[in-house]
């Protein structure tokens, strides 16, 4: 691992961190209405699987996107300003936190429907594939996800036209409040993958080194035109499943022992150990990161709200695509 | 209305052992829709069941375990996830007794929520009643309120066909007096303001502004509306609704699903159709336009009929004059 | 129309190779549809790509590959299977475009087949438009004939919006003149028999039986019926159903749907909305009754919409007279 | 394998066999509108399954449903009745082919969506484990609805509920004009049992022996409390996907490669050389099964229309459940 590229997955990281506690500044203050997924706790999986990746690859994203949004490099101040229904957020504050999509990056979309992104993804991968495209295809998802007929369907239709695309499984324990060993009857949800026969494997989802691996070596795979790959990523939800979530589904006690394993900071401390940092980068980068995101809250904050008007825009494109149509030659 | 269907399902579970109830996160958290509390503490877990996010497979484990002989109660968190178990409300739960000659019932019920105006945005807001009012086998009941939730709720319950239940979100921390004790309500439209004037036709959490525009109308311009209540739209009552629009020759129809193919152009169609004579001007509809939900604030107010639309409806309406042909 | 939508498909093939198709048995079998026969020995296997049985899958699909750049053609082999793909239409392409604010463009169609008639039975042989078209976000193309489903077909591959293009199974048989070049036909409503009297408007199979109807009504009665094909429920193009209403005071609406909460009752809301004044009689809807399709010849024939039913509607309108009140 | 058990199978097997040659006629003839979907080559699916179920055991069927239907037992006449749109038949004429319940046999009904009866059958063993009842569930369905997302959620929740329900793929190769190995990428169907945590096994199902046999298994296991058990059966359509299919997708020499492993045949080679049956006896039980079909046949011609007025009947069910209220304690 290169130590440049461990240092930007972890400002990445830091980056996701502070959005979501400004997310949640946000939603304590009522200033933004959007139900607040945070993705705290997971940070490390969209900054290991991202760091691969170019804007021509592609992601679908989930109800808990905000930080595959931004490791795909989205623009905070335009979030925020989704998020607080401005007419400068992402969808001009049509969707709201749970459907930014960002295609100057890659990013097809967050999507309210678990599991309702997946086929999008097999789409997208099938569209390169035609087009001989080298890029390749990333959908996260949820542990719960994995028990949609979408997941089962996607997964099978990838598999047997071989697309690029690497199905990644963010297994954070919980959905809403049912643990993933109340819904799922086996260990490990990458053993999901011999369903298909595609290649699974279950990763560190807290060691960002770990994610980056893996990803890796799925991206080799997929790229050899060796067909999908499934990742489970194993991590947890820190936070509630929202922003106001009581939790009185898991004890206090486990959630300590989860932040133990806190994935920024076992990052941090091997950029210290093993690279050599010093604590005053780390800070200097924390700091930069903080300032950056809450500069762009604030200039969010500024945005207007959307005209009136709007509401009946952006439903149609009302063009159409320019296609000569060509006789046939008997 | 959140008590008052939290009392009826306690009722039901403890009146009759057939009940249960499957659902994600229904039990120790209570239910997305936060209805189902105290049910797996006093019912036990083998009746009352967190299931995985599977709503195709929930959905038909309440349909196949009515036909084995349960009367399930399924919770569907959100009204739009129709999207994720349609085959099984479309082509089984509503068709089973039909295509089986008769021989075969169905008695589920699916709760569900539906609706805008707290900012979930265009995948959980959505009013989508005309679809399943659209296919035979389905009953369809939405209450605008606690009283007429727990009634129609029970009445539901001993149904021996499919019901799909729709909780409006907005209508939850609503209270009204509610008895504590078990009754039932049969599936009619409900006159819930009398008027001489003008019909307004509507259900679900269009009732209540349905009800302070009847007030307002009636203030400011001397307009004395009456308001009813569909309540249900399969079966659907329309002898008050025609009654009524006899009585008054003018109808304006709410509901919040947005306008194009919504409920109210079947209501329209109906009502012209037995009191064309009667009518001293045409059915005006007052919906949400035709686009999803938006998320942000001042957009969402916007799409959801308010008071305004409505009285501007009733005031257009009582103003037709029929021009000489 | 089963050889013109095979044109279509070939022309578009041909003239753009963004344009991909998938769906079950679609490749060497020629589809269940059987429209897309030589399209793979043409185009070959890359492009023409037959799927397992994964509605959501393969709709879902289709709509990521079109988000992607392409512009994909997926085939439902029949709309009752929209029960299986239903989130991927109702909560992704419907909504993608709005719910991103307008960057994101699902240019997808998806071409399925609808109708009764031919003894598939309740679970293969439904009339499904009236939910589409309560869909904001979808176009819902039903054409009534081989020359428009042509012309329609091609216009809406080429439209940068997501296309329910619905093809009913008793037309796939009937021939009419279609010129070999490329053509396209706007989303327009069409005239197909001018008339005085009477305006009948319905689309799909029910558009001949309404022809029949108006050459039986002229030659028995007397009655001049217009009979206009809506062709396109999304965007529906009312003028001509206003203008003719406007001139004929008298409509019906036929659709082979089942008449609770489909199409024909937001025409009938619409029109009155619009011609209040111009009509001489309530606005009747001619439509199959509330209840599955049955299997038995003797159950579907009377299901179906015939002539007589037709008939009998605009009698009953011309003969409408206004009461005193 | 007692004698007496495998000669019962080899008439339920003939029977089948028998009644689908008539349907086959009756199409031929055009006297039924019905698209017959076959169920020759697969007798011994049925029968061998079936042979342990009573009619508190409950099925839920396929589109290919009539094997299933009369191994559970039902009424010829009443069967034919349907296929002729007769009021007499199952369903008052209303169903067809592809819609045959019998409550009285414990078969909850074939379905013309594929994967569509998966999930009921998962809620029937739901309804059974919580009356506390040792019966059981068994859902036909093929290879091609193993990639439904029916299948998937439904094995899902079977097994974390640990329901006594048994899955039974019928692998006939074929969906339609589609071979399995275009849209499965994993040799055994059974395999996919893995992803559930659930046993899986295939089986010989041209064999009414090892059906049978594994059948017996299956249903211990289940009646233990161990939760479902996904059975592959390999098998092969002989006939077209329906009646007037054109086939080109396959060659004549695959069919009659499969023919050779014909279950009847093989079964009566068994009943002859293992247990001296002779082929008197044979012959016998051979006519007697033809006589029946053709008998049940004929009389269901006599059968009549249903009446016009039928047509919106039945839908629902006006009566309500006699249900009393009981006030809550406080
Ligand atoms: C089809 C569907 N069903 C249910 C929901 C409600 N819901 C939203 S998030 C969620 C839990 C998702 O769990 P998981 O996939 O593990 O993702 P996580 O929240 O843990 O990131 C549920 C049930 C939904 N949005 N969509
Ligand atoms: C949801 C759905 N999709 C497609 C079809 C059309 N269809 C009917 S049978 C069939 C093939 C089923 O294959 P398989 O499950 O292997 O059963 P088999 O016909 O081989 O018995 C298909 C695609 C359908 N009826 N339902
Ligand atoms: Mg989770
Ligand atoms: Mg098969």
């Amino acid at each position: 691992m290169e130590k440049q590229t461990l240092i930007e997955m972890f400002r990445i990281m830091v980056r996701i961190r502070e959005f979501e506690s400004e997310a949640i500044e946000l939603a304590k203050r009522n200033e933004t209405r959007a139900a607040v997924h945070t993705y705290i706790g997971q940070e490390a999986i969209a900054a290991g699987v991202c760091a691969h990746m170019s804007n021509q690859d592609l992601i679908t994203s989930t109800h808990r996107g905000h930080g595959h949004c931004i490791a795909k490099g989205a623009d905070l101040e335009r979030m925020f300003g989704e998020l607080l229904g401005r007419d400068g957020g992402y969808c001009k504050g049509k969707g709201g936190s749970m459907h930014i999509a960002d295609l100057s990056t890659g990013n097809l979309g967050a999507n309210g429907i678990v599991g309702g992104g997946i086929p999008l993804a097999v789409g997208a991968a099938l569209s390169l594939k035609i087009s001989k495209s080298k890029n390749y295809v990333v959908s996260f998802f949820g542990d719960g996800a994995t028990n949609q007929g979408s997941f089962h369907e996607s997964l099978n239709l990838a598999s047997i036209w071989a697309l690029p695309v690497i199905f990644i499984c963010e297994n954070n324990e919980y959905a809403i409040s049912t643990n993933v060993s109340k819904s799922i009857n086996i260990e490990n949800i990458s053993e999901r993958a011999t369903a298909y026969g595609i290649l699974g494997k279950s990763v560190d989802g807290n060691n960002v080194v770990s994610v980056y691996d893996d990803m890796q070596m799925a991206v080799e795979h997929v790229q050899s035109g060796k067909g999908p790959v499934l990742l489970e990523m194993k991590t947890y939800r820190i936070k509630g499943h929202y922003f106001g979530d009581n939790q009185n589904y898991r004890t206090r006690e486990e959630v300590d022992l989860w932040k133990q394993k806190d994935p920024i900071n076992t990052c941090e401390t091997k950029l210290q150990n093993d690279y050599g940092l010093s604590s005053e980068i780390i800070s200097k980068i924390k700091k930069e990161e903080t300032k950056k995101v809450l500069d762009a809250s604030t200039r969010a904050k500024l945005m207007s709200e959307p005209e009136i008007d709007d509401l009946t825009e952006d439903l149609y494109d009302l063009s159409f695509h320019n296609i000569k149509w060509i006789s046939l030659q008997k | 209305m959140r008590e008052a269907i939290n009392e009826a399902l306690h009722i039901a579970f403890n009146s009759d052992e057939n009940i249960f109830m499957i659902g994600e996160d229904i039990a120790t958290y209570g239910g997305q829709l936060r209805c189902s509390y105290g049910l797996v503490e006093r019912f036990g877990p083998e009746r009352v069941r967190d299931t995985p996010i599977s709503e195709m497979a929930i959905v038909g484990a309440g349909v196949g375990a009515a036909i084995a002989g349960k009367r399930p109660i399924v919770e569907l968190s959100y009204i739009d996830f129709l999207g994720s178990c349609f085959d099984q409300v479309l082509n089984q739960a509503a068709k089973i007794r039909y295509m089986y000659g008769g021989y075969v019932n169905v008695p589920l019920v699916i709760r569900t929520q539906c609706g805008a105006g707290l900012g979930n945005a265009a995948q959980h807001s959505q009013s989508l009643e005309a679809i399943l009012a659209h296919i035979p086998g389905i009953r369809v009941v939405i209450p605008s309120n606690a009283y007429d939730a727990k009634g129609l709720l029970l009445h539901a319950i001993r149904d021996n066909n499919p019901v799909v239940f729709i909780e409006h979100k907005a209508l939850y921390k609503k209270k009204c007096h509610v008895p504590e004790d078990p009754y039932e309500i049969d599936y009619t439209s409900d006159i819930k303001r009398k008027g001489d004037d003008v019909t307004i036709i509507t259900y679900s959490a269009m009732v209540d502004r349905s009800l302070q525009a009847a007030e307002q109308l009636n203030s400011e311009f001397g307009i004395d509306a009456e308001v009813i209540d569909v309540r249900v739209l399969e079966p659907l009552d329309l002898q008050p609704l025609i009654g009524s629009a006899q009585k008054t020759g003018r109808v304006v129809i709410v509901h919040e699903a947005c306008k194009k193919g919504g409920f109210g152009g079947e209501l329209a169609a109906q009502i012209q159709e037995h009191v064309f004579d009667r009518l001293k001007g045409p059915i005006l509809r007052v919906a949400a336009p035709d686009v999803p939900v938006p998320f942000a604030d001042n957009l969402e107010r916007q799409y959801v009929p308010d008071i305004s639309k409505i009285i501007e409806a009733v005031t257009e309406v009582m103003n037709f004059h029929r021009s000489e042909v």
